[in-house]
Formats: C-alpha cells, structure tokens, sequence
C-alpha cells in the first residue's frame, strides 16, 4: 500500500512543472517569447512525461497511489496516448496561433494542464479522482475552446460546451453522492466490494439503477454519446481548431476511461443494467451520429458528427465483454475482451483524427475556412496532402491496411464473440453509411475541379504532424502486432485494488 | 529456381506495389515515363505467372495438384495471423488471368488515358496488387486486407476517370458502400469462424469445420461470406451497383472490374464457403441456385432492351456470373446426395463450369469493354441507336467483335462454349428444373447479342449524319468517317483472340487445373 | 418518530431552502434569481450545521455565498442591458422540464421512501476539523495538489477570457 | 454559586442561567432556546448601541489629529452629539429612489447590519465570554466578511444609480482582493495556534515564552501581524482604502440613494465593523482577554480587552485621519502584488515554523525573526520600486517640460 | 449528539433541490439563468454527500472531503462559465442562449 508516491505521480509532476515553465518563461524573457521556443518547451515535456509513464509500469507491477490514482496498464496505455497526441496538438497550434500575438505561452501551458487533467482521469480510481479528474478536463477544455475571445464563434462555442457539460457534470455528480450512500466508500474497489457484499433489495435497486443512468449521462456527455452530444457539433465548429483536433481525440480518451473503469471495476454489480443501457446507447449514437453527418456541409461539423458516430462503435467494446472475464474481473490478454478493442479503437482513432485535422488545419490556414467546399480540387492543390486526406479517411472507415481498421477489428470481434447480432447488424448498417460521408469528403478532393488552383502550403510544424501521423496509420496499420500485444498486455491490467 | 518458386508468389503481389511506388516518385510531368515504367514493370507479373502456370501444370499437376507454394510467415502473431500465401489450380490461372488483363489494361490506358496519367497508373497497378493478393492469401486477415486494398483504387478509377455523363461519382460511392458492406460482414463472419477453430488459416479453418452441426449460427456466418461474395460478384439481387459501375468506369477500369474483380467472389465463395461450410451451403445452395438462375435470364433479357452499349454488356456481365453461381450452388446442393453415384462427379463438373466460366468471362468480357472503349474513342458515344453499318466501314473491329461476341454467347469452338457446357452439364444433374430454366438465359444471350450488338451496330445502313465527328485513333484527328482499329488496339485485342480461340478449340489444360482443384474440394467434403 | 425541536428546525430551514430555489428558478427577474440562489445557499449551509458538519457548512458560505454568488451577482451587473427586455425568462422546453424535473422527483422520493438506510447512531466525539485536516494532506493529498492546479488553471483561464481588449 | 463568583467569572453566567431555568422545571431544549435568544439579544443590543459611542470617539479623535475640537455642543464633550444624529436620521423620510429594485433596495442594509451582528457572535471579551466558541471561529469571521460584500453590491444595483453601482463594483474588488491576505495572515497565527476557536486562540495567547514573554501573536509574527492591520484598514473601507465612498469620485459608494434609518443601518454597519476588525486583531494578534491576573480573575480579561481592542480602533483612526486616499489601481495593485505574496511567506514561514524543533519558544523566535527579515526584505523591494518609478516618472515630466520648452 | 432527524428527510430535500436545479439549468434561456441551476443541483450533491458520511460512516469525513472538493470545483467552474458569459456578452449583448446561434445546429 505504502508505494512510493512521488515516482508514481512523475508524469503528473513534469506537466506541472513544463508547464509552470512555459509561463515563467513567457514572463522572464524581455520581449514575448518566440512561439516556437514555447512549443518546444511543450512538447518537451509532454515527451518527458510520456517517458515518465513508460517507466513508471516498466518491470514494476500495476499499483494504487493512496488508493486515488491508479499506475496501471489501462491508463499508461491511455496515458502515453493522450501524451503523444497532444504532442501532435501543440505542433499544430504553432502554425495556428500566429495571428494571435498575446496568451500564447498561456496557449501552450493550458494545452499541458489538460494533459495533466487526462493523465488525472484515466488513471482516477476513486469517485473524488474521477469527478475532479472529468471536471478539470472539461474547465481546461471551456479555456481553450473560449480561447479566441474576440471570436464569436470561440465564445458560444465554449459557452455551449460548458452549460452541457456542468450540468452533465452535475447530474453525475448526483449519482455519484447516490452510490457513496449506497456502499458508504468513494474508491471503485471498495465500492466493487461493499456492493457484492449486500443484497440489494427493493428500493436499493431501483437507487442503484438511478445512480447509474445519471453516471451514464456525464459519462456519455464526456464522450458525447447520443443524446448528450448536443453541445459537440457547435462546439467542434467553433472552436479554435487544434482545440477542436484536441476535443475530437484525447477529450474523448480521457471520458471512456472514465467510464470503462468506473463501469467495470465499481460496478461490475450492476453490468446488467449499465450493459443494456449502454448497448442501446451505442446503436443510436451510431445510427444519428452518422446520419446526420451525410447532411453536413463544414468539415469540423461533419468530423463532429463523425466522432459521435465513432463513440458508438467504441462503445461496443464495453458492451461486448464476454461474460466470463466480466465476473472474475480478469481480462485475459490476447483474446478479444472488449477492453483491448477499446484501447486499440481509441489508439487508432486519436492518431487517424489527429493527422485528419493537421489536414483540415492545414486548409484552414490557407483558405480561413472549414467548408468542404474548399476541398474541391485538393489533390490539384496538394496532392500528397489529397492522399493523406484519402488515408486518414479510410482509417476512419475501417479499411485496412489502416490503423482504424484494427480498432474495428477488435471491437467487432468482441460483438461477434458474445454474439451480439442486432449491435452487429447496427454497426454494419452504419459503417456504411460513415463511408457515405467520409467518401464525399474524397469526392471533392479528388473528383472536383478546383476553383482556386494555387497550392496549398503546409507549414513545417504540420508537416511533422503530418508524417507522424501518416508512419502511425499506415505503418502501425500494416505491421499492428506490436501495437495489438500491447493493448492486450495493458488491458490485463485493469485490475481492482 | 527452388528459391523463385518460394517467393514467386510474393513477387507476384508486390511487384505491381513496388512499380506503383516508383510511379509515385515520378514527376507528373514526365508522363512518358510513368506509362513506360508501369508497363515495363507490371511485364514482370505476367511473365511470372506464365512461368507459374507451366511450373504447375509439369510440377505439380501431374503429381496431385494441392496447394503449392507456401510461405508462411509471423505477421501479426499476437492475432495468429500469419503471412500465409499459397496457390493451387484454381488460383494459377486467375493469377494469369490478372496480370494479363491488368497488363492489356495498363497498355491501353497509356494510349487513350489523358488527365491525371500519374495517378491512373498509381492506381491501377495498386489495383492490380490487391487482386494478386486475394488470388493468394491463405490467411483470412490477409485475404481481407487484399480484399479491401482493390476496393479504394476502385473507387477512383471509376469516379475520377469516368464519364461525366454517366454520373461516375454517383456510381463509384455506389460501388464503394455496396462492397463496402459485404467485407464488413465478411469480417464479422472470419471473426465468428476464427471464434469457433481459433485459426485465422483457411485451409486450416476449412478442415476443422466449424459450426458443424449448429446449421443456425453457421448459415449466419454462411450469409455474412456469402453476402460478401455474392455482391462482389454481383448476384442478383445485389447486381445493381454493378451496371452503373461499369458505364462510368474508363475502359481498362471497366475491363478489370469485369475481367478480375467479379471473380474474386466467386473465388471466395470457392476458396472459402464451399470447403468451410459444406452443411450451410448444402442447406441454402437451392437459393443461390436459384439467384444464380435469375440473374442468368434476368441478365439477359435487361440486356435486350439497353440501349447503351457498355451497359448492356455490364448486364451481360450479371448474366454470365449467374453461370457461376448456378454452377456453384449445384454443387452445393449435391453436397446432400454426395453419395449418390456420379455425384461427385457431377459435382465436379459444375464447379468445373463455374471456374471456366469465371476465366473465359474474364477473357471475353474483358475484351469486349476494350470493343466498347474502342468504339466509344471514336464515335464518343455508346448509344446503339447511332450506331449501324458499320461492318463496311471497319472491318477490323467488326471481326474481332464477332469473335469475341460469338465466344460470349457460347459458341462452340470458342471458348465460352465450355465453361456453359460443363455448367448445365453439372447442374442438370444435380438441379435438373433451375438448370433447364437457366437456358432460357442462354437463349436471350443469342438475342442481344445477335440482334443489339451485331445487328444494330454492324449491320443495315451506314447513316453519316447520325455521327459527325469520329476520331481516327492512329493520328487523333477529327474525321467524318469511322477508322479502322490502330496498332495499340490490335496488339490488346489480339492476345485475346488468341487465347479465345485456344481454349476454344482446347481447354483440357486449363480444365486439368480446375478439375484438380475441383476434385480436392469435392474431396475434402 | 417523535417531533422534537430539531425536526422543527430542520423543517423550518429545508422549507426556507426550497422556496428559495423555487424563487431561483422560477423568478422572473436575474436579478431577484440571485438574491434568492443566496438564500438557498444560506440554507443549505444551515443544513450542515444540523449535520455537525461545521467547517462545511462555513466553507458554504465563504465559497457559495462570498465567491459564486457574488461572482454572479456581478457578471449580472456586468451585463446589465440583458435584463431589461421583458422577453420570458424561460425557453421553450421549459413546460417538458418542468414535467422532467416532477416526474424525477417523485421517482426519487418513491425510490428514497422505500430504502432502509443502514444508518450508524453515533455521535461525533472527534475532532474533525482536525481529521479533515489529517485527510487533505495525507490520504486525499493527490486531489488535494490537483484541485490547486485546478484552481491556478480556472483562475488564469478566467482571467484571460474576461480581460477587456 | 453566589452573585460576586459570577461577576468574578463571567462565563459562568450562561451555565449557571441555564440550570436555573432546569431548576424551574423547563425543557433542557427549551432552556437551551431561551438562553441563545437572551445571548443574541444581549450581543446585538450591545453591538449596536456601542456604535453611538464609537461615532462620537471617531469624530473626536479625526477633530483632535487635525487640530479642531469636533462635536461640543450636545451633552459634555458632545457626548450626545451621536444620539442627536440618531433622532435626526429616525425622523427624516425615507427614500425609494424612482426606478430601484423595492427588495434590494430593503434587504441590502438589513444584510449588512446582520453580517456585522453575526460576527460579533465569535468575539470573546473575556475567558469564556463569548457568543458562540466555534471551532471554525475565524473562518467563520472571513466567510461573513463575504456577505457584507453582497449586500453592498445589492445596494449599489437596487439604487438605480451609477454611482451607486460603481461604488457597488469597488466594494466587490476590494473586498474579495483584501479578504486574500486578511485571511491569510489569519491563518499563518491558526497554524501556529493550532486552533481557529477565537476563545481557544486567547487561551493559547497565554502561554508565556521562555517562562516569562508573553506569547501574544503580535511578538511570533509581526509580519503577519501588519499585513492583517492593513487589511483591516481596506476591509473597514478607510482611509486610504476608502474608494467605495470616496466623495469626490462617486459621491457616496453604493448608499448613495439611501436615507433616513436605511442611511444609518450603512452608517452603523461602517462603525461596528472598524470596532469588530479591531476586536478580531486584539484577539488574534494581542492575546484577546489575556493579561495579569486574568486567572484569578476572569472579569479583568474585559477590561484588558477592551482596552486592547480600543488601542487598535485608535490606530484606525489615527491612519484614517493621517494618510491621503490611494487611487484604485494602485489599491489593487498593491494587494495582488504586495500583500498577497507577502503573506503567501508569511504562511509559509509559520508553517515551516512549527514543524522545526520541538521547543515551542525557540520555534516562536524563529518564525518572529523570519517575520521581520520578510518585512524588512519586502519594504526594501517596496522603496526601491517605488523610488524607481517616481524616478521614472519624474524623469518623464522633466523630458516633457523639455520638450514643451 | 446522535442524530434525531431521519437520514430520508436530507436524501428528499435533496432530491428536491436537485430536481428543481435541473428544472432550472434545462429551462432557462439565460445562461447565468442555467448556472444558478447547476449551483443547486451542486448543492444538493453535496447534501447527499453530508448526510451519508453523517448517518453511514459517522467515523469517517471521506464525504465531507468530497463535498469540499465539490465547492471548490464549483468555484472554479463558476468563474471560467462567468467569464465566457461576460465575453460572450461583450460580443453579443446577449446571454440569452436562444439569441446565441451563430452555429447552428
């Protein structure tokens, strides 16, 4: 129990401190420091931190700090995600924060307290870790998504955001309070413990069940799960759009681990109840998400949508545990529980949706817009960024050799393994249709005379992005056993203490 | 060769890969050289699977046939997916039909493709991979990543180079979604199988049965490969995304789509369904006979009242893969009656058909889009109604139309004769009433034709107002007149000439390698 | 149950807590909601001491009544122009909420009525200023240090987008 | 018990009541009931009628610090000045201003005039003598001074009058800003007490150091001390931190509108808080009730009080009546960027302090001595910063009048 | 003292005060209007919070810690949502959501 809880807590330490420094930094240099110094300074330590986190599981076994956070392979393997893709953010916003000459170093310091606030939620391990941590993602994210304070857009943008998101937060908070009443603890062991050792009669049951559907709506806000998703498309729209790279893929990161381990260490209880909730839940995400994306005509909008649709198919993973690993609480590795598919999906997802808005990024920076419209042409304009356009595309669509695909891979094989055939023949439907949509992107890109035929230029940072991303999706997607061993290997280890 | 023979087949499905990287490294300017490098490069496959068919048919034919070539190695071990290819008598030939036709296409396109040459060719050849690699993967996930890599390049060939008029963008999505759904539910059927045996191999997986004995859960599995393959192919009734496909796909797309691409599923469902779910089958072959059956006579007589040319032969198409599933689902529903003596043999006969007729398709098909291209480079339309008399007027092209439209219509002598003769001759005995019905099919075949190809656009009067303007592909003028088939046309057209009159006058060889493959199967039943 | 004093006070504050938070949401007036939110928050402060949860029921009124509702009242005064429109306060779904917000609680109260709490009868005899003390900076000092970033965040952020031009 | 014992020791009172009324046959709640209500009345008759006394000291003392006489006329030494001014505001009318807010308007000197009442409730005035010993004692007395803040803010927006409001939005600043380190200072003397219980805190004031220096706050951490005096001064709204009223600027602070008895519950509400801060400080900082002889006898803890609590209201006045009125950004400014850091070490140094040897008085010397290297260090910040910019400043004028030239 | 006030009498006031703070935050068009909402659905959380930790684990201040932490996220939250409110007004001159509408959904 006594581990030593400042090596375990590093990553967290080092964001504090990069980002402490950025500021410092920022207010120490005589005149505004140069925008790519912060950035650096900020990926440093993004890179430091992630480093942190490998070290921190290496050759040691998985442990509880003070019973709140948790150093396990589920949240390193989250973590270390999360890191490198807000790597990926803060490369981006080099380019985008050009025109905005003050709060940059508060930019970059904010992009960092973010990842701390992530790092703080995959890892949470008690109801009080799990609010704070969801809370302090989300108020870092109001910052951000309000960031342009002269905009218009930011500004409902953030301000959509934050009304649902406090009282999604609220609400949870309420089943929160419900189930520390229940099983008198706030630590997901302990409440797994106490709630396996009562019998839960009558009134009891019906609370329980209540204090879980409320969970489910902050969960489901996080992760924008239909009918919580109001607030995204606005959102993604209108805010700034690296945030809106940052909301898309680490944001969502951070509100399904919540959820999966809120779920499945606390509650695994009440998996009847959460299971059946959340399947019908995911086939409607799915089914709106995607559909009202065909009708989209700004691409931040469409990707809003698309990320909703997405959440469905990731939510199959944790409605797709098969039973028997679901009871004993131990996921086997190298089989399809779920949780790897989870891992692997979001993995997959950060990184395609990632180098998806390095492109978006990269248009906007030479057009001020975000309409598909502007696509027509690009592979005139640009083609290796029309090409990259087309691969991020297809990772999304599931088609391999991508990374998206294995994602798909997994969560499906999950579905069919406890044969969940009416969630299959939903997502099959869906997938689809998401190419409908994803496909008129390339229709316009690559079918479509260009109206303004002057190249498109990419600046250095995005270029970086661009590559990295690119090596990930394709590379990871042709060669995924490395990638596979390891989710598998991490979600072994989403284990009780 | 020891060593040529270990890797041949991966030189087969990467070296298109490889030439396609090099076109991307070309500069777009230089579009000489992309034609030239392409070509020259994609020579290599072709000379591989001739040297590939004669090593097979003197090694191991004679010595039992089976599964050859194997390589097997760690790919993804954490999912038990190997890098598991092999080919055998049903894949050989399709290996050859590929990379013929793949190479016919890339030679034609380089005359007639005139935007975006880079990425035609980039495309075209990643194609090409993609098709060599279903013909070979023995692993399913390979199988499925093969699969799906010839979809994407798909999708642009026939939305960028199509003709604006024939609504490509609309036909591509269409191509895309409707493929699309079938591999999703072919993957959730290969997780299913991987769930019951723990094996992502086919061959594998096809020996240890699974779902024996549970006929619910295994016709589930069953449709979701079939619905794959069965799109893919296109049976009916998921055949429509097919004719719209092919009008909008440029010539060699057309031809590929067509010649290669259809038979892919009807290699999975060989290669896959038939050995692995034998029970599944045997208990829904009577549907897909019957599907095969309709869309044989329902083909057909769509086709007679088409007035565009290429659509009719894109109907054609839907038509004679009906052969191939009638033939397939014969054998299917002999699999109950196994037993029964002359059977097996029947059974042999109709998979026998089915697999002729998906080569000679793809030969004569594929020819007949390159007539269809060729025609419509000139006279830059395909309505039939402008056509006529124009026998006289070209005489090249209408003999080798004839030809290569005779063999489609099963003419004995050429080559389509065999593969609808060993399909009804399997199928009368195995499904006796849907095999007479499918003649009806064969029947309208020689009315559209006879009387909407040959008739309409050959023979009658040669109206010179109707067409103003042809363009004499020898020199790219303008003229008022129709011009004879130039040099790059022959030299694409003539292999297949050939080899229609070869299999014609004597398949025994290529039916060896069927029958072997066929037999096994049969065999392992 | 005997009705003691306490049960008297309790009700007198839980009443006086509720009418305020009718008068919050139901006030037509931003200003007057405010006034009201403030006397519901003295409520419920209240209702801690009733609970010996002294150092809360403080906390309450220093954070709720000091700093967010003067936080609203003055962004309310920041914005007067808003308030002098007569348009409805309420938005369109207001009926259906209002239907939502009866209908969850009576569910709750059916739900809560039913429930045997395994309530402890004990007294308090430590002291918990000093276990709340104890708790913050050695079980809890993990959310304890992230709340302060939190908070160091929020303080930035907020500034930073409330700045004037 | 007899009548001398409870004068002896007045905390004896409150028990000795309540077993009386047992005695007489009531409810033990009953009983409890009765004896609140008689301490609340008790607390708030006395809280308000000192304020009649207090406005007459504030106006002698500001009259002598400036060299005048101040009220003389009514009763000796004018001592009746006050209650004249009390029949004066009573009589007059009472003012709605056109186009206020009624329940603002109404409710905002009433919130005031509780705020002020409630925190009487936590002074000891004697050992024991005290409303209410809350463990929560000081921070009970930080969260009240937060209503005060809304009630002016009520005021300011009920009036209908930008003056009003303005002076509203001054309170809101320079309330919240200077509750930081008046908090703060407050808290680097919890850690050192170990207590927040206002009585608790007198009662541990009077341990003595090495045996024989008393152990007042003020001597363990001056530094502490000053910086709460001169929040005091802010939260007390005087001079120089007297912008919510200041006259010339926005007339009259958020009671502008406000006449007759509202007028006085602002004027009253102004006086008892000066008196209370300065209470807090003694108890706090002075050892509250503690002096010779308190142990023996307990009644002696009021007069020392008193007399303490006085010292500090005198000290009020005497800046108030001395120093110019500061702008308000230089007020804010001084707050974020003085006195906040300030106390930040100032916690800092007693939280470290305490932890250092286990000899409590070596620890008290410790932190004293650190107090005064921190307010030595952070005046000659202050001087030379503020040196540099009236250098500066200067510099700029000379180059101006140079240019003109 | 032991407690005399049933532990049901908290939970319903809270249910109360919950629901009507969602009332609250769903029907009001202004958005300090919503806020006020969330405000009391925070404090009936923190009610609940009180009342299990005094009733259920009486030796024990985890709730109470939560409740605090609670407040203080509350605190946070409130002044990020003010300050877009007050940007977003200086913009607009609207709070009220319906007005606000520039991205359509």
């Amino acid at each position: 129990m006594t581990a030593p809880i400042l090596p375990s807590i590093l990553p967290e330490i080092i964001l504090v401190v990069a980002a402490t420094a950025l500021v410092a930094v920022d207010l120490v240099s005589r005149r505004r420091a140069n925008n790519a110094t912060l950035a650096g300074i900020a990926v440093i330590g993004l890179l430091l931190s992630a480093l942190a986190v490998y070290f921190n599981l290496n050759g040691q076994s998985p442990r509880p700090v003070l019973g709140m956070l948790a150093v396990d392979g589920f949240a390193s393997f989250l973590m270390i995600t999360v890191l490198l893709g807000m790597v990926l953010v803060v490369l981006y916003s080099i380019e985008y924060l050009k025109p905005y000459a003050e709060h940059r170093s508060e930019f970059y310091a904010f992009l960092l307290a973010v990842s701390l606030a992530i790092l703080i939620a995959v890892s949470a391990n008690d109801l009080l870790m799990v609010y704070l941590g969801m809370e302090f993602v989300s108020i870092t994210s109001y910052i951000l998504v309000g960031f342009l304070r002269k905009d218009k857009r930011s500004n409902e943008a953030a301000i959509k955001y934050f009304l649902y998101g406090a009282v999604a937060s609220a609400v949870m908070l309420y089943g929160f309070s419900m189930l520390y009443g229940i099983t008198g603890s706030t630590n997901l062991s302990a409440i797994a413990d106490a709630l396996t050792g009562q019998t839960l009669a009558g009134g009891m049951r019906w609370l329980s069940f209540t204090s879980v559907v409320l969970m489910i709506v902050g969960f489901g806000f996080k992760t924008s799960l239909v009918p919580f998703h109001q607030w995204a498309p606005d959102t993604y729209e209108g805010a700034p759009s690296p945030i809106t790279g940052f909301l898309s893929t680490a944001s969502k990161v951070a509100g399904f681990a919540l959820m999966v381990r809120v779920l499945l260490v606390a509650l695994p209880r009440f998996a009847l109840d959460w299971l059946t909730v959340l399947a019908g839940v995911s086939m409607i995400t799915m089914t709106l998400g995607n559909l009202v994306a065909l009708r989209q005509g700004n691409i931040k909008r469409l990707l809003a949508y698309s990320s909703i649709a997405q959440a469905g198919y990731i939510l199959m993973g944790l409605v797709c545990i098969p039973q028997e690993q679901f009871h004993l609480l131990a996921l086997q590795a190298f089989t399809f529980n779920g949780i790897n598919g989870i891992l692997l999906y979001l993995f997959g997802y950060v990184f395609t949706n990632l180098g998806l808005f390095a492109v978006v990024i990269a248009i906007e920076n030479q057009t001020g817009k975000t309409e598909i419209k502007e696509y027509a042409g690009l592979v005139q304009r640009s083609p290796w960024l029309a090409a990259l356009l087309l691969i991020f595309l297809l990772s999304l669509t599931g088609i391999p050799p991508t990374l998206g695909f294995w994602g798909k891979y997994f969560v499906f094989g999950a579905a069919v393994q406890v044969r969940f055939f009416v969630l299959l023949i939903v997502a099959v439907i869906n997938s689809a249709i998401a190419a409908g949509y994803y496909l008129n992107i390339v229709r316009y890109a690559f079918f479509m005379p260009a109206e303004d035929e002057s190249r498109i230029h990419i600046s250095p940072s995005l270029r970086v992005v661009l590559a990295i991303t690119t090596v990930m999706v394709l590379g990871l997607g042709i060669l995924p056993g490395f990638l596979i061993d390891w989710a598998s290997r991490s979600a072994e280890f989403l284990t009780q203490f | 060769m020891a060593s040529l023979n270990e890797w041949i087949l991966s030189l087969l499905v990467f070296i298109p890969l490889f030439a396609a990287i090099v076109v991307l490294f070309i500069p777009r300017e230089n579009e000489r050289l992309i034609k030239l490098s392409s070509i020259a490069v994609s020579l290599v496959p072709l000379a591989l699977s001739i040297y590939l068919m004669a090593n097979y048919f003197t090694a191991h034919l004679p010595n039992g046939g089976g599964m050859q070539y194997e390589v097997k190695l760690a790919w993804i071990p954490q999912l038990d997916s190997y890098y598991h290819l092999g080919a055998d008598g049903l894949s050989v030939p399709l290996l050859f039909l590929t990379a013929l036709l793949s190479t016919l296409g890339l030679y034609y396109s380089s005359f007639t493709i005139k935007k975006r040459v880079k990425e035609f060719f980039f495309l075209f050849l990643l194609l090409e991979m993609g098709m060599m690699g279903v013909f070979v993967a023995l692993d399913y996930i390979l199988f499925y990543v093969f699969w799906e890599i010839g979809l994407v390049p798909m999708y642009f060939l026939i939305g960028i180079w199509g003709q604006p008029k024939d609504r490509p963008r609309y036909a591509a999505i269409k191509f895309f979604i409707y493929t699309l759904i079938g591999s999703v539910a072919m993957l959730l059927a290969i997780l299913a199988v991987y769930f019951q045996v723990g094996t992502f191999d086919i061959l594998e997986a096809a020996r240890l049965q699974p779902f024996a004995g549970q006929i619910g859960i295994a016709s589930l599995v069953f449709w979701g490969f079939m619905l794959a393959f069965m799109i893919k192919v296109p049976s009916f009734p998921f055949h429509t995304w097919l004719p719209d496909a092919h009008t909008a796909a440029p010539t060699a797309g057309s031809v590929i789509l067509a010649g290669v691409l259809l038979k892919l599923g009807a290699y999975g469902i060989i290669r896959i369904v038939l050995p692995t779910f034998p029970e599944a089958f045997s208990q829904w072959s009577m549907v897909i006979v019957a599907l095969g059956v309709i869309g044989i006579v329902y083909g057909a007589f769509i086709c007679i009242s088409q007035s565009d040319l290429k659509r009719l032969i894109a109907y054609s198409s839907v038509s004679h893969m009906g052969y191939v599933m009638l033939g397939v689902g014969a054998a299917g529903a002999g699999i109950a009656k196994i037993a029964e003596p002359g059977m097996a043999d029947s059974m042999a006969m109709a998979i026998n058909g089915a697999v002729l007729q998906m080569f000679n398709h793809g030969i004569i098909t594929g020819g007949l889009f390159f007539l269809v291209g060729v025609i419509y480079e000139r006279a830059h339309t395909r309505d039939l109604s402008m056509f006529g008399g124009l026998s006289a007027k070209i005489p090249g092209y209408y003999a080798i139309m004839m030809v290569v439209a005779f063999a489609s219509l099963g003419l004995p002598g050429l080559a389509g004769f065999w593969a609808e003769f060993f399909t009804f001759r399997g199928a009368f005995d195995i499904v006796a009433v849907w095999a007479a019905i499918g003649v009806i099919g064969i029947v309208a075949t020689a009315g559209y034709i006879l009387y909407r190809i040959i008739q309409s656009v050959f023979l009658g009067e040669y109206d010179p107002h109707k067409i103003e303007h042809w363009t004499d592909m020898r020199t790219g003028q303008e003229g008022h007149e129709p011009t004879d088939l130039a040099g790059f046309e022959k030299l694409t057209l003539w292999p297949l000439v050939i080899l229609i009159f070869v299999l014609g006058i004597y398949p025994t060889p290529l039916v060896h390698f069927f029958n072997q493959a066929a037999q096994t199967i049969i065999n392992a039943l | 149950m005997e009705i003691t004093f306490f049960h008297v006070i309790f009700l007198v504050v839980a009443a006086f807590t509720l009418v305020c938070a009718l008068g919050v949401v139901l006030s037509r007036n931003l200003f007057h909601a405010s006034i009201w939110l403030i006397g519901a928050f003295a409520g419920v402060a209240i209702l801690y001491w009733t609970m010996e949860a002294e150092y809360l029921a403080i906390a309450q009124i220093m954070v709720y009544i000091g700093a967010i509702a003067t936080l609203i009242v003055f962004s309310i005064m920041l914005s007067r122009g808003m308030m002098l429109g007569r348009a409805p306060m309420n938005n369109f779904q207001s009926g259906i909420s209002a239907v939502v917000a009866v209908l969850l609680f009576g569910i709750l109260a059916l739900v809560l009525l039913q429930i045997n709490w395994p309530v402890v009868q004990q007294a308090i005899t430590s002291d918990q200023i000093a276990q709340l003390g104890e708790a913050l900076v050695s079980t809890y000092v993990v959310p304890f240090q992230t709340i302060a970033v939190l908070l160091s965040v929020a303080l930035i952020g907020a500034i930073m987008i409330a700045r004037e031009h | 018990m007899n009548l001398l014992d409870l004068i002896r020791d007045p905390s004896q009172i409150g028990p000795w009541f309540y077993q009386t009324m047992l005695g007489w046959g009531l409810q033990p709640w009953l009983a409890d009931l009765i004896g609140d209500i008689i301490g609340v009345l008790v607390i708030v008759l006395m809280v308000i009628n000192s304020a009649i006394f207090l406005i007459w000291l504030e106006r002698k003392v500001a009259a002598r610090l400036q060299d005048r006489v101040g009220p003389n006329r009514a009763g000796p030494y004018g001592l009746l000045q006050t209650l004249a001014d009390v029949v004066k505001l009573l009589t007059k009318e009472d003012i709605t201003p056109d186009g206020a807010d009624r329940v603002s308007y109404n409710l905002a000197p009433a919130l005031m005039v509780m705020q002020i009442v409630m925190v009487a409730a936590i002074i000891p005035v004697a050992s024991g003598v005290v409303g209410a010993n809350l463990s929560v004692g000081l921070l009970y007395f930080v969260a009240m001074s937060g209503i005060a803040s809304i009630g002016a803010l009520m005021a300011g927006w009920a009036s209908n009058n930008k003056y009003a409001l303005l002076g509203g939005f001054r309170v809101v600043a320079q309330l919240m800003s200077y509750e930081i380190p008046l908090a703060f200072s407050l808290l680097a003397a919890v850690i050192w007490s170990g207590t927040m219980a206002t009585n608790t805190l007198a009662v541990k004031q009077g341990e003595m150091l090495f045996g024989f220096l008393p152990g007042w706050n003020l001597f363990v951490m001056p530094f502490a001390a000053l910086i709460f005096f001169i929040a005091t001064l802010a939260e007390g709204e005087r001079a120089p931190f007297d912008l919510l009223e200041a006259e010339s600027e926005i007339v009259a602070g958020p009671n502008i509108e406000y006449s007759g008895m509202k007028f006085a519950w602002f004027y009253l509400q102004f006086f008892i808080n000066s008196l209370l801060l300065s209470a807090i400080f003694a108890t706090v900082f002075l050892g509250g009730w503690q002096g010779p002889f308190v142990d023996r006898f307990p009644i002696l803890g009021l007069l020392y009080f008193t007399a303490k609590a006085m010292l500090v209201l005198f000290g009020l006045m005497w800046v108030r009546a001395t120093y110019p009125r500061l702008r308000i950004d230089q007020m804010m400014t001084f707050c974020w960027k003085v006195l906040v850091p300030a106390t930040l070490v100032v916690v800092l140094i007693s939280a470290i302090g305490v932890k250092f040897t286990p000899d409590r008085s070596l620890n008290a010397v410790i932190i004293s001595a650190a107090n005064l290297v921190a307010l030595f260090v952070t005046l000659g910040i202050l001087g030379r910063t503020l040196r540099r910019q009236v250098e500066t400043r200067k510099a700029d004028l000379q180059a101006k009048i140079a240019a003109r030239a | 003292m032991t407690p005399v006030i049933p532990l049901s009498w908290y939970l319903l006031l809270a249910a109360a005060l919950f629901s009507i703070g969602l009332y609250g935050a769903l029907a009001r068009r202004n958005a300090i209007g919503v806020l006020m909402g969330i405000e009391l659905i925070l404090n009936a959380v923190n009610i609940n919070l009180v009342a299990f930790n005094r009733y259920i684990v009486p030796q024990q201040v985890s709730g109470q810690i939560f409740a605090i932490f609670v407040l203080a996220i509350a605190a946070a939250e409130a002044a990020v949502g003010l300050a877009l409110i007050i940007a977003i007004y200086r913009s607009r001159a609207t709070v009220n959501l319906d007005e606000i509408d520039l991205l359509k959904g």
